[in-house]
């Protein structure tokens, strides 16, 4: 009950000290506030580059670069880095999953693929499918509205390559961290679907807006189970920042919000689902339906543009995996902590840092290994199967799914273990005025919880 | 140089706001096509938001108690939701018109002309 | 030294000239298709402008429902009704005339409103730790990264609480009076989104088939 | 005797009600009872017997508590020997000065020690104190329960209340009214059963085209009415003040109208209903006077002491001299107001100039003009004979049972109120209406009109009897005539069911076709005329007319002058005989005289004949007394006499009128009276039997030999067409001249400025057309005409909108900065 009372509105700056309770309770009157969010933010910004990780991993570049350079050419050369290491990981990641979905869908139809180019397991076929993709002529239909025609493929690319920048691949490892991170990333993989739409127009070709169509009424409809999905996770950990929400799922494999309760389990095939209708993969690949339109929105398309395209696709794929690690699978946290038993050094911290990428690479790769697995098995459904599926069966669900997470969080704020930070918990703590904390920081024996929040009209340093 | 040396001030907003603004206006005032008109109408929206963006933040005040704080941020939220509530309802409008009269042309839709 | 570029500005001008640039492209555009291709790049630069202006949670409701729904309804509808005489409409030039004779008056006035206060012609000046180079850990570097323009907008939760009723950006206001006036947003958020309700089934009845699937 | 006063009250209230209680039913679901409402005459009769069961109980309680009065047996023996002392007929008063004295001399010397010696104050103070002897002491005989049961309006001057006054007269009318009610209902379910159509053709009704009015049939509603006549009576003789009794006079007025109206379709019959209203109305305008000369007087309606304020008959029986206080001290008005103190002995002096007299004299001929309408006396006795436009049964309803006999039963409850002066008006009316109506119906034809006309000539014999002091004698004889009259007419009835017409010459030989009704109507005809062994037994006739005979002797015996009523009477007798038994004789002895009407002859159905049987057993036996016993109408009658009044005249100080024992006792006169009504009667017989019976006088003989007398009495004295001379057609003249009047003059006025109006109002419309509505108009034309310039504006251009909207806010920019520099130039 003393908890409650700790809601902003409540809280009065000229409040004697004595009101202000020694420990907080959370609603459900079990766990201490931030007891084991606190030691993971301790053993977090241990087992990182240090202080300022959480702020992101521009700004440790940048502060170093200062040290020679004008703190705006330091910027500039820092956000370079970061932008080139992006393009990179995601054209090479579509030149990888190219290659890969070769391999799986071989495996499954029982061949080989590709065993020639580059060795026995062909591992150069993409690139070489690249250089005569490069190589091929750039046709341009007549009918065609050549300006949209031209831009379209760019649109769809930079649309998927701007969501990586939200996407952090370990503690303190992104781009740019922020607040809004999920919703950032949805939004943007919602922007994808215009390169689809203007392709499918411009090309002149009805086979093409017809795929165009499917494809924007199926990404519109399906972007509100996505949604949902994507909400429960954030309202368990009170938090739309990617990176807190992965840190919250510290330690053993039963932290990741997957485990949390059933809900959340049940939940998170319905994400799957959505996500792959989301990023138009088969099973729900109307927009590319062969059999019927003869390539969808991309018939008209060649060389380059068509390239940019299929890297479009795989980014994406890549995405909603990582959203999915990051929500629901720990992120960079693995099954088992093994960095969290390491001695405290920077060097080790670093080590631990770059497992913990790979770990959520390794991850994402899964997921999108598992999309080919099912396109490759699954036939490709109806457009009104299509539609069917989102209005009649994953809105509901996930619905249902959602009031079941909530009303199990509010009964057990700690979820199965008792372990975990409880909802809405770091909302009350950042929202506390100054003073309180000061006390509490005081009563604790250890400084307040290192946030960037800050009560309105002051800025609060990190320590 | 020395243009992008200057921290931005609400002005600049209000500026960028009020041509967003004008166009919408003028985009309405002059497209037959009735999503012409829708299109005018989301410009038009968006050049107030972000009016009320500048207004309401910190970023761009000298001294930040003199902002209206989140109300700016608020409002624009409404704006938004609201702009997609109406941009639902008016292209089922237009559907609806495009189904009757074979054509989205606002001119044609002049039964109420005095 | 030459005055360093404060990024801030860079890509405030950048996004608004993309955005002043595209909506212009929209008025003047007779292609309804590009037109609304122009638009979403403006839109989508509202957006950044919304960024930069600290707003992250409106930035991406902007891009999400703006750009992400409501664009994509838009362009839908322009297929559905996209005939080759309906893409582009032709204006008569008179109007195309006094639409900029209105227009110019308005956007005159507009500006000259925009432009008056002082207050507002400059916003608040960078430490001037950002023109040299600093120690890292050093005040001045704390300073530096204390400065809003370069650390990431933290707003969403309290816009949540807002539209909850709590106003957790006005604690710190004493005034019992001030206090009482700076109430939430939970009523207009109901209202808001019932009339959201409302308005998708008042749209789905009106934009309905004529004729019925027999399934 | 409290339970009596306590339950008889209620029984009565009770056989008063149901009738009501059926009516009010059969208005409610009247058509719905059964099919064309059947069931209503189950209804209406079975109300009606129950409430002559209670009448019965009524009556017998009486008679447990009180049985049959003998006083006045022993008066008579008294007088008996008185008569026989001194029978000389001059000192008859003188006779009754010493009965008087016999019955209580303390009295009589108390009395006369305060008169002065002189013999003719003597006797006429004899007279007085006889009188009230003789009031007080049937004062103190007579039994009366008087109540109020529900007080309408009261105030100091003013007492109405829904009470009872309750006296052997009370319980005698109810039994016989109640009983004479249900046989003619029963007779009714019959005798109405050809309206238990639902197209019921009435053959006596031609519409324009000749052809026969069709209709629904009116069986419930005729029974509705039955009882409301019923309720209506009963009420009037149960009523305990006069008010009341006006009501139901009233009523009984209305349900008159509404019965022999009741074929309304008929231009006869509701011409029948309108005179038989109108006329009444003329007499109750008299009786209203006469109610309002006695409440003026008394200040109060009630006939009994009811919650202590003095009654009429207690204020009138307990003045001494006859003259109530109330009414010396109106007389006495002006005295009064100049300052005169209205003492004991002031008041004695104001009697003794008998101050009030008029005023009583006044009350009560207006209270008899009353009865001479409701009962058909001589100058308003023009409606009855026309009355026989109703059916059959009402006929006999309202000529036995109810409507007349309230007439004669008011003059008999109001007995006390009369002065002799006022009574030998009556007598005299009394006389001539019989005379008159007995030789009209000695010529009629119409077999009903025959009855109504000796209806009249009866109730003339009641009135005469009344008139000449028979209280006793006129209320028997109306019981009497009450049953053998009803009888008369259901049997006439049943002949006319069976015959379908009313014209006796076209009937004859009836009785082999209709034994029942040939023999009870042959009951009814001895009984109406007396007939009887002298001195024996006879039927009940016998005994009231001889008694009335009797009493016009005996009073023709005190007052000389009046002798022509006894012979008025005695002939009155012998023609009532000559025509009933002419009737008789006409319709079932004989030959048939129309064998078309003959063959449809038919004896009626049982519920027809049983009533008649029924009722000629009471015109046979009613007047008898139960051997052994004195229990007899006749003495049960005198217990309810009431106190007598002023015997002796004022203004005509030579009248007296005797008291009604001697006519009883006085053998001279009975005999005599005996003697001459069974003679007269018995002669009228023997001429009807030679002109009818025996064809030994031819009657056409006569005829042509009297024609001028035979159109005398065809047109019934001419009196229809004297008042049709002397009131309707003055009045129709000066209606026409009026109307004349109207139609021109006033018209005319009225046209001319009614051109005038319109002249006028031309102008003015052409005003309000041209300056008014062209002031609206031009200003509606300018809305109109800017309507229209603003219509341009509405083009219903989109995007014309927007720019004015752009238009509009510039010019609210540009508008509002003006203002801000001019204000922040100005201040």
């Amino acid at each position: 009950m003393r908890a409650i009372s700790w809601l902003p509105r409540s809280v009065k700056a000229e409040e004697p000290r004595k009101n202000v309770p020694r420990v907080l309770v959370s609603p459900g009157g079990r766990v201490p506030y931030f007891t084991t969010s606190l030691s993971a933010g301790r053993k977090a910004a241990r087992s990182t580059l240090g202080k300022t990780t959480a702020t992101g991993i521009g700004r440790p570049v940048a502060e170093y670069l200062q040290t020679i350079l004008p703190f705006w050419l330091a910027y500039l050369v820092a956000a370079l880095v970061h932008a080139t290491l992006l393009i990179v990981l995601s054209l090479a990641s579509g030149v990888i999953f190219v290659w890969g979905e070769r391999k799986v869908a071989g495996r499954i139809q029982d061949r080989l693929g590709p065993t020639r180019v580059g060795g026995r397991y062909g591992w150069l076929q993409t690139i070489a499918d690249g250089i005569k993709l490069l190589t091929k002529e750039d046709l341009r239909p007549k009918g065609a509205d050549s300006f949209l025609f031209r831009i379209a493929p760019y649109v769809g690319w930079g649309a998927s390559y701007a969501a990586f920048i939200a996407l952090p691949f370990a503690n303190g490892w992104v781009a740019q961290r922020m607040n809004v991170a999920v919703f950032f990333i949805l939004a943007v993989l919602g922007l994808e679907v215009f390169g689809v739409i203007l392709a499918g127009y411009a090309s002149g070709s009805k086979w093409s807006l017809f795929g165009a169509m499917r494809e924007a009424a199926q990404v519109v409809s399906y972007e509100v189970p996505l949604g949902m999905c994507v909400i429960v996770p954030v309202m368990i950990a009170g938090t739309m920042d990617l990176t807190t929400i992965a840190n919250m799922q510290q330690g053993w494999f039963f932290n990741w919000f997957v485990f949390h309760d059933i809900f959340t389990f049940l939940l998170f095939g319905v994400y799957f689902t959505c996500a792959t209708a989301g990023v138009n993969r088969a099973p729900f690949d109307l927009a590319e339906a062969e059999s019927e339109l003869v390539a969808g929105f991309h018939t008209e398309y060649s060389g380059f543009r068509w390239l940019f395209f299929f890297v479009a696709e795989y980014g994406s794929m890549f995405m909603v995996s990582g959203l999915a690690a990051l929500l629901f699978f720990g992120g960079w946290n693995g099954p088992i902590p093994v960095t969290a038993f390491w001695p405290d050094h920077p060097a080790m911290n670093y080590l631990a840092n770059f497992l913990g990428m790979l770990n959520f690479v390794f991850k994402c790769t899964f997921g999108v290994v598992v999309m080919m697995w099912v396109r490759w098995t699954l036939p490709r459904v109806r457009i009104d199967q299509v539609i069917t599926t989102c209005l009649k069966y994953c809105t509901p669900l996930a619905a249902v799914l959602f009031l079941g997470a909530t009303l199990w969080t509010f009964a057990f704020p700690g979820g199965i273990t008792g372990m975990r930070q409880v909802p809405y918990g770091m909302v009350r703590e950042q929202y506390k005025p100054a003073e309180v904390r000061a006390a509490e920081d005081h009563v604790a024996g250890h400084p307040a919880a290192e946030s960037d929040l800050a009560v309105a009209g002051q800025h609060r340093s990190p320590r | 140089m020395s243009l992008f040396s200057q921290p931005v001030g609400v002005s600049h907003y209000l500026v960028v706001g009020a041509v967003m603004f004008v166009c919408g206006v003028v985009a309405m005032a002059t497209k037959r096509n009735a999503l012409g008109v829708l299109m005018g109408i989301e410009l038009v929206l968006n050049g107030a938001n972000l009016n009320f963006i500048a207004f309401g933040s910190q970023i761009l005040h000298r001294e930040p108690a003199r902002t209206i704080g989140l109300d700016g941020q608020l409002i624009a939220l409404f704006v938004i939701v609201l702009a997609a509530a109406e941009a639902a309802i008016a292209l089922a409008i237009t559907l609806n018109f495009y189904n009757n009269q074979g054509t989205v042309d606002v001119d044609r839709a002049d039964d109420l002309s005095g | 030294m030459q005055s360093p570029i404060i990024w801030h500005t860079f890509f405030f001008f950048l996004f608004s000239f993309l955005a002043c640039v595209f909506a212009v492209a929209v008025l003047v555009t007779s292609n309804i298709v590009r037109m609304a291709f122009f638009l979403v790049i403006s839109l989508g630069s509202t957006a950044g402008l919304f960024f930069l202006a600290g707003a992250d949670l409106v930035g991406s409701m902007q891009l999400m429902i703006y750009v992400g729904g409501t664009l994509v309804l838009l362009i839908f509808g322009v297929m559905l009704t996209a005939r080759s005489p309906l893409i582009s409409m032709h204006t008569p030039s008179g109007e195309w005339i006094l639409g900029a004779i209105v227009g110019g008056s308005l956007l005159a006035v507009l500006l000259q409103i925009a432009l008056s206060p002082k207050a507002w012609q400059q916003g608040p000046e960078l430490p001037p730790a950002a023109y040299t180079a600093v120690e890292a850990g050093t005040p001045a570097a704390a300073e530096l990264a204390r400065d809003p323009r370069l650390r990431p907008p933290q707003t969403a939760t309290k816009l949540g609480l807002g539209l909850l009723g709590e106003r957790v950006d006005k604690l710190v206001v004493q005034d019992p009076t001030r206090r009482a006036g700076m109430s939430g947003y939970l009523l207009p958020f109901e209202i808001v989104s019932v009339h959201l309700l409302v308005v998708l089934v008042g749209a789905a009845y009106l934009a309905r088939a004529r004729f019925r699937v027999s399934d | 005797m409290d339970q009596t006063a306590s339950i008889l009250p209620l029984l009565l209230a009770a056989a008063w009600l149901l009738p009501l209680a059926s009516f009010i039913l059969i208005v409610l679901a009247g058509p719905k009872m059964g099919r064309h409402g059947y069931l209503a005459a189950y209804v209406a009769t079975g109300a009606i017997l129950t409430s002559f069961l209670l009448s019965l109980a009524g009556l017998g309680m009486w008679l447990v508590n009180h049985g049959i009065p003998v006083a006045a047996h022993h008066a008579e023996r008294a007088e008996h020997h008185a008569a026989a002392a001194s029978p000389t007929s001059a000192d008859f008063p003188q006779a009754g000065i010493s009965k008087a004295r016999l019955a209580s001399l303390r009295t009589l010397r108390a009395r006369s020690d305060d008169e002065p010696g002189d013999h003719a104050e003597a006797s006429h103070a004899g007279e007085n104190a006889e009188a009230n002897q003789d009031a007080a002491e049937h004062h103190t005989e007579k039994v009366e329960y008087a109540g109020s049961w529900y007080p309408l309006y009261r105030s100091k001057t003013l007492l109405i209340d829904i009470g009872y006054y309750i006296d052997v007269l009370t319980v005698c009318m109810f039994c016989m009214v109640t009983l004479i009610s249900t046989c003619i209902h029963f007779y009714s379910i019959g005798y109405m059963g050809d309206e238990l159509v639902d197209d019921y053709v009435d053959h006596e009704c031609r519409l324009p085209d000749g052809s026969h009015l069709h209709r629904a049939g009116r069986f419930a509603r005729f029974f509705q009415y039955l009882s409301l006549f019923c309720f209506s009576m009963l009420g009037l003789v149960i009523a305990g003040n006069v008010a009341m009794v006006f009501v139901f006079w009233e009523l009984v007025g209305i349900c008159s109208y509404l019965l022999i109206g009741f074929y309304r379709e008929r231009h006869s019959a509701s011409t029948a209903a309108n005179k038989a209203f109108i006329v009444n109305r003329v007499g109750d305008f008299g009786m209203i006077i006469g109610l309002m000369a006695l409440w003026g007087s008394l200040g109060t309606f009630a006939f009994a002491d009811v919650g202590g304020r003095p009654g009429i008959f207690s204020q009138i029986a307990e003045a001494p001299g006859g003259i109530p206080t109330g009414m010396v001290k109106a007389a006495a008005y002006d005295e009064i107001q100049a300052g005169v103190a209205p003492t004991g002995g002031q008041i004695q002096s104001w009697r003794d100039r008998h101050l009030g007299y008029g005023l009583l004299v006044v009350a009560g001929l207006g209270i008899f003009c009353g009865c001479v309408g409701k009962s058909a006396q001589f100058p308003l006795h023009v409606w009855l004979p026309d009355a026989m436009e109703g059916p059959t049964p009402v006929s006999a309803l309202i000529h036995a049972a109810t409507m007349v006999a309230a007439g004669v039963y008011l003059v008999g409850r109001f007995y006390p109120v009369f002065t002799p002066e006022v009574l030998l008006v009556i007598a005299y009316i009394g006389a001539i209406t019989l005379f008159m109506a007995a030789t009209i119906a000695v010529a009629a034809t119409d077999i009903k009109r025959v009855l109504a006309y000796s209806t009249v000539s009866q109730l003339g014999y009641m009135m005469l009897a009344m008139g000449v002091g028979g209280w006793l004698a006129g209320l028997f004889h109306l019981f009497t005539h009450a049953f053998f009259k009803s009888l008369l007419f259901l049997c006439s009835g049943s002949v006319i069911h069976a015959c379908h017409t009313n014209e006796m010459p076209l009937m004859g030989g009836l009785r082999k076709k209709m034994p029942w009704t040939a023999g009870t109507m042959l009951v009814g005809c001895l009984a109406i005329t007396g007939a009887g062994i002298p001195f024996v037994v006879g039927f009940s006739g016998y005994y009231s007319k001889d008694s009335i005979i009797a009493q016009t002797l005996s009073f023709s015996r005190v007052n000389p002058a009046h002798t022509h009523l006894y012979w008025i009477a005695a002939i009155g007798a012998a023609l009532t005989s000559f025509y009933m038994f002419r009737l008789w004789f006409m319709t079932f002895a004989g030959q048939p005289r129309d064998a078309h009407v003959y063959e449809h002859a038919h004896e009626s159905p049982k519920i027809m004949y049983v009533p008649l049987v029924i009722l000629a057993f009471f015109a046979l036996g009613v007047g008898w007394r139960i051997p052994g016993t004195n229990w007899s109408l006749n003495n049960f009658l005198e217990a309810g006499r009431p106190a007598v009044g002023i015997v002796q005249g004022v203004l005509w100080s030579s009248l007296s009128v005797p008291r009604e024992h001697l006519s009883h006792t006085d053998l001279g006169i009975h005999t005599n009276a005996t003697l001459v009504a069974f003679g007269s009667a018995l002669s009228g017989f023997i001429l009807a039997a030679l002109f009818y019976g025996t064809q030994k006088l031819n009657a056409d003989e006569v005829r042509q030999q009297f024609p001028r007398m035979r159109a005398f009495l065809l047109n019934r004295w001419y009196i229809d067409h004297l008042y049709d001379l002397v009131f309707v057609r003055p009045v129709i003249f000066f209606a026409q001249r009026v109307a004349n009047f109207d139609r021109r003059r006033i018209d005319w006025l009225i046209d001319g400025s009614a051109r005038w109006v319109r002249g006028i109002s031309r102008l003015d419309d052409l005003l309000d057309r041209y300056v008014v509505d062209g002031l609206v108009n031009i200003v509606a034309s300018w809305t109109y005409g800017f309507g229209l310039a603003l219509r341009r504006v509405q083009t219903g251009r989109l995007r014309q909108y927007v720019m004015f909207i752009v238009v509009g806010t510039v010019a609210l920019f540009v508008l509002a900065s003006f203002l801000w520099n001019y204000a922040a130039a100005g201040g």
